[in-house]
């Protein structure tokens, strides 16, 4: 068991499911010959060969939609979208079909489907690199939506979201793909998906957040801590459906909380987690929720990305001005 | 340097207007139950969608979409498919789906707003009927994808209309099962008009067969109005699939004899000498009148058959009629295999509403 | 000035502009000979000849491009999307570029276009006639999502999104289209964008809702005046960017409010209501905010959708709820 | 009845690899002031290039795509065109970009991440680079349209990629443009490569150029490592649409000899002796062996031109090394005509963090 990389959990999890379920496929641009662009699926056309591991043509919609079809005949196609901001074309299908097969049909059919992508910006890639839209797709009714922020949970979840029965979109924090590495056995052992992990327990505040930016939640965290100020950070993890239990249990100890998140503001997955405590959490409320998000603009090109994004110190100060608050 | 290259597409017909034969026929055409099954399919398809309209008109279905008019299409379609094959269809296919193993009951059900019309687990692999155009094509390309990938004799038949043949999903699909040599066939029922769009401002190109060429995979154009020349090549596009040839589109020129949906009012964008021009064209008359001059067809046979389809009709028109009303937490019973966590508080507040209205 | 219905105020609106405006095209489905699906452009081609008025072949994301792209030009296209659920193709163009072409460019080049569907349930249409999902949409940057709820709004939002210098997704509540008239004058004045209407003043508790369920919100207000309880009713209107100015001032005074949607709850607009007021108004409220909305299912066939959208009932229930809290 | 409709897509190429004509050459072939602009254009572009990705293996600027190889298409679409017609690129159009009014200046600033890049107001109504594969097509229609409707004079010419003919915008955008006799020429730089998607991979269609044939409109194929070949047709494509003829698609047949970007690795997926064959079909020699053969151009232009386009391209760099960094609050400033209310907020607080890491 050698430590390895966020993105190499996602190829040792697809490597995995490959060799144990020969009802699964990937398909996708450049996943082949080439790996993938970041070699998440490097080493799967040599071992499965070209029937089970698919260069599409470049078009999105049409890969979603023969992933759809795929699905509802009992494949479970793992279907790559290269980067985010390529997703768009691909979410008529999202919602108009993975998304209803087997309510509409009540049963008779479905569609066990994963959309993986590369979301998140951070990397200095070019523009429509850095998206993260993924409240567009938590909006929809009828799908899962999850995000790992570990090779471990890499590992786990993305097992978990091919070997679930309905449509899973998965998203990948590139710019951890190679931040860091973790010990990852490859037994094949899951992660339940619907529910968050709490990777630091503490007592003052809950801070929330998923993908790349729990990195900079972390940061913080252990800044705070030398701060005196004791925080518990819960990994959300699947977007959608949200454990909210998990979150108002937290909340109800501490009190307070901090959202964070990189992706723009406006009727985002903070501001799901933030209406629902203002509903349900409201009376264990000792100060206002705050969220740290990226700004209602267009993510800019790769000079101003730091700006965009949440860092450390945007964090620590919202939990500070939190935590003052009487 | 100058190099061509040349491409093109044909146009087959069997039937004239008049039912009379034009050049050498196929083998379906002596075979009177073939002709039968096909005939009975068209009747029945004209007159459920007559009574489908009424029961609109009478508020006990929605809107709904009859073919009127192009009933070889589906008939031919639905005949020339084996039953192990999966027809993927758009929302005017009623023949077709009727020749398959869907009931009035269901479609019914369906256009009477009800999820449990494409629920019959005797439709097997079937899709439900598609509302938004041309999504179910890169389905088709992905469900013959599946078929061939676990080597089973089997085709799909994907059907759609020739405004669908504007969207870029088609063409993607049909680029697709070119590219990966897919056990495919799609069938354009083009039926002239999209709604209220001709097919004169869909597109500049002379036929929609030839937009295969764009694919390089064969396109051909019939006589959709000809329910042997439907029945005789979509078999043989079927056939050629499934022995591996590959995909094929097929232009299947019919015209929308009725309104687009009982929404619509078509006397709004088109003229009646139009609409009569083309009812001369009918393939119900058409196909009859061959029969008919084959000493294959009397009026008694006539008249036992319109007797039979009326009552399986009306008996399945009242299935339709007593069947239970939805209950309304089924909207969260299929949603998910397993309901998650967060929904259950909804789908309480549902039903504890719904008791309190009772 | 006669009364007219909403979509005659659309219809009003359009022909208003395309005389004033040489500049304005309109192009759809069906819009042309046909008049809309709905009637909204009824009269156009008539009046302006097919140069102006443009049936398009079937294709949203074409339709969507090509407004693009005649906006970027210096037109002022008018799109027609037939109904919402088919405006999914056309999010890419919205998401992609439309918000982006002033942002990229400087200011060198700008997209005033206009993107508009009929959305909503409730007229028993078939599936796929019925969906909200605004939320989609208002969580991109650098586009307005405009939702008129009266003939009057209609006018006057409609004028106003056409002659806005940037994008405007325009949601036209269908089931309002002839729910009702009023006296339109056709004066050419156009409504402010960006800011809520408040059609009842009341001072015990503030509802805010958009579109369609605006009618089930006033009609919840009148049927609470009966029992003794003043709600003040706004009308969101525009979306995105939210007046949150309207909403902070009116729940600051009334200390209880209560959201009313269509659309399906998670990450939705009705969130990000609740959230702002969990954050910059959450010392005001006296009772935790509730949100009256359609559940996370897809929107159900015809057959079941009254029990999927909210009703006078719910929301006086929720007010009743909000009202009780000590 | 069978009938046959036929189609055709046609080749061209007027100098042979080796520089050689072959067959009558067009008038263009004996002007030495165009065929001087075109050579000067891809020599220029292929040391902005070189520079460029110096630049980017030095971190002074992000990802980049090389056009080697593919120069001819650029120089001769950019030489084709008016000034007053329309460019809507793709992103690896350099050469025709620095042909019409982007300097090099702007290309670096926008691959070294900055909107400005985009913004010199010199570049009049042409488009931005368009990353998003094929989604400017339909802007090009638009765009097009905008044009017919003002009856001006002028063309769009609209560039994309092998791999970008597969996505349904393409087809949706030829599509209209035929529907609606568009002043668009859409030019395929067809370098066999979509990253390591290969064009086999992409389509089973013989030619590109034959999708046009679904949207009714003329397709041809050129080579376009000619550019000769690339100047002449598509100079007539674009004047045959000035005229009111309608849209053409050309597909120029080329090779990418660089890397998909500056993070791409070629070697992963394509072999050495494909590479080294397609060396030999560079269109820079190309042109300057016919060139030289006519004595139109001498060792001593050759070491002028290098010497004069190398200068530019440097002060082109300094001045891009030497640009202020973007303001932070640009992000904002840009985003709507009028910033909303409630994006004050949002720009205070980053205003404030500015200075508060000051
Ligand atoms: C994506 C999409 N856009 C618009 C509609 C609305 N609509 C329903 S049927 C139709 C016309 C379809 O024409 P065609 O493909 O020729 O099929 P036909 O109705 O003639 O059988 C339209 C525009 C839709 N269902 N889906
Ligand atoms: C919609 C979309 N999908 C994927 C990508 C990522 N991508 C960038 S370039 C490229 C290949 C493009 O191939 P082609 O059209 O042949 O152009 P070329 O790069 O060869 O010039 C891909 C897949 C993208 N930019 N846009
Ligand atoms: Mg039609
Ligand atoms: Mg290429």
């Amino acid at each position: 068991m050698t430590d390895i990389t966020l993105v190499e959990a996602v190829n040792l999890a697809l490597m995995h499911e490959m060799e144990h379920d020969p009802e699964m496929v990937v398909l996708g641009q450049d996943i082949g010959v080439n790996g993938g662009v970041f070699r998440a699926t490097v080493g799967l056309l040599e071992k499965f060969g070209n029937e089970r591991v698919l260069d599409t043509p470049l078009a999105e919609n049409m890969i979603a939609g023969t992933a759809v079809g795929m699905a509802v005949q009992g494949l479970h196609p793992v279907a790559e979208i290269q980067f985010m901001g390529f997703i768009y074309p691909a979410i008529d299908q999202m919602v108009s079909h993975a998304s209803r097969m087997r309510n509409r049909t009540r049963g008779r059919l479905s569609c066990p489907m994963v959309l993986r992508a590369p979301y998140g910006g951070g990397i200095h890639a070019p523009e429509h690199h850095s998206e993260s839209t993924e409240a567009m797709f938590a909006h929809i009714p009828g799908i899962r939506v999850v995000i790992p922020s570990s090779p471990t949970r890499a590992y786990g979840l993305l097992l978990a979201a091919i070997r679930d029965p309905d449509p899973v979109v998965f998203l990948e924090p590139k710019r951890v793909y190679r931040l860091m590495k973790q010990a990852v056995e490859d037994n094949g052992e899951a992660l339940p998906l619907d529910t968050c992990f709490v990777l630091r327990p503490g007592s003052d505040i809950t801070l929330v957040s998923w993908g790349a930016m729990l990195h900079e939640t972390q940061q913080a965290a252990e800044q705070l801590a030398g701060e005196g100020i004791d925080a518990e950070v819960i990994d959300l993890a699947t977007i959608k459906p949200i454990d909210m239990q998990t979150i108002l249990e937290s909340v109800g100890r501490t009190g307070r909380c901090v959202i964070v998140q990189e992706a723009a503001r406006t009727c985002s997955v903070s501001a799901e987690i933030a209406a629902r405590l203002a509903e349900e959490g409201l009376m264990s409320l000792f100060a206002p929720i705050r969220r740290v998000t990226g700004f209602d603009t267009v993510m800019p090109m790769f000079r101003l990305e730091g700006h965009y994004m949440p860092g450390t110190e945007r964090i620590v100060q919202a939990v500070r001005q939190t935590m003052e608050f009487a | 340097m100058n190099q061509t290259t040349t491409f093109s597409v044909e146009y087959h017909r069997f039937l004239r207007p008049d039912g009379e034969p034009e050049g050498d026929l196929p083998p379906l055409a002596d075979d009177a139950e073939t002709l039968h099954a096909l005939y009975k399919n068209m009747v029945f398809t004209r007159l459920y969608d007559e009574r489908a309209i009424a029961l609109q008109r009478t508020g006990q279905i929605g809107t709904f979409a009859s073919s009127l008019g192009q009933e070889a299409i589906g008939a031919g379609v639905g005949h020339a498919m084996q039953p192990e094959d999966i027809i993927i269809p758009s929302f005017r296919e009623n023949g077709a789906l009727l020749f398959r193993r869907f009931r009035v009951r269901d479609l019914l059900l369906y256009w009477g707003g009800d999820e449990r019309g494409m629920a019959n687990p005797d439709l097997g692999d079937d899709f439900p009927i598609c509302v938004p155009i041309s999504t179910h094509t890169t389905q088709a390309a992905g469900v013959a994808f599946a078929i061939k990938y676990r080597q089973q004799p089997r085709v799909v038949v994907c059907l759609l209309g020739d405004g669908g043949t504007s969207k870029g999903d088609f063409y993607e699909a049909i680029n697709l099962a070119g590219a990966w040599n897919l056990p495919l066939v799609f069938v354009i029922n083009n039926n002239q008009w999209a709604i209220s769009v001709p097919r004169s401002l869909q597109t500049k190109s002379e036929t929609l067969a030839q937009k295969a060429i764009a694919a390089g995979i064969p396109g051909i154009q019939i006589d959709g109005n000809d329910p042997i020349a439907v029945r005789h090549h979509v078999a043989e596009a079927i056939e050629k699939a499934r022995g591996g040839g590959g995909p094929t589109v097929i232009e299947a020129i019919s015209y929308r004899l009725c309104h687009h949906t009982t929404a619509d009012d078509a006397t709004r964008y088109r003229s009646d000498e139009e609409l009569e021009a083309h009812r001369k064209l009918d393939p119900v008359p058409r196909l009859k009148r061959f029969m008919e001059a084959r000493q294959l067809w009397s009026d008694e046979q006539e008249s036992v058959l319109i007797r039979d389809c009326k009552a399986e009709i009306e008996q399945e028109v009242q299935h339709y009629l007593d069947s239970a009303p939805p209950k309304p937490e089924s909207m969260f019973d299929w949603l998910y295999a397993e309901l998650p966590q967060e929904l259950h508080q909804q789908r309480q507040s549902l039903l504890v509403r719904e008791s309190s209205n009772d």
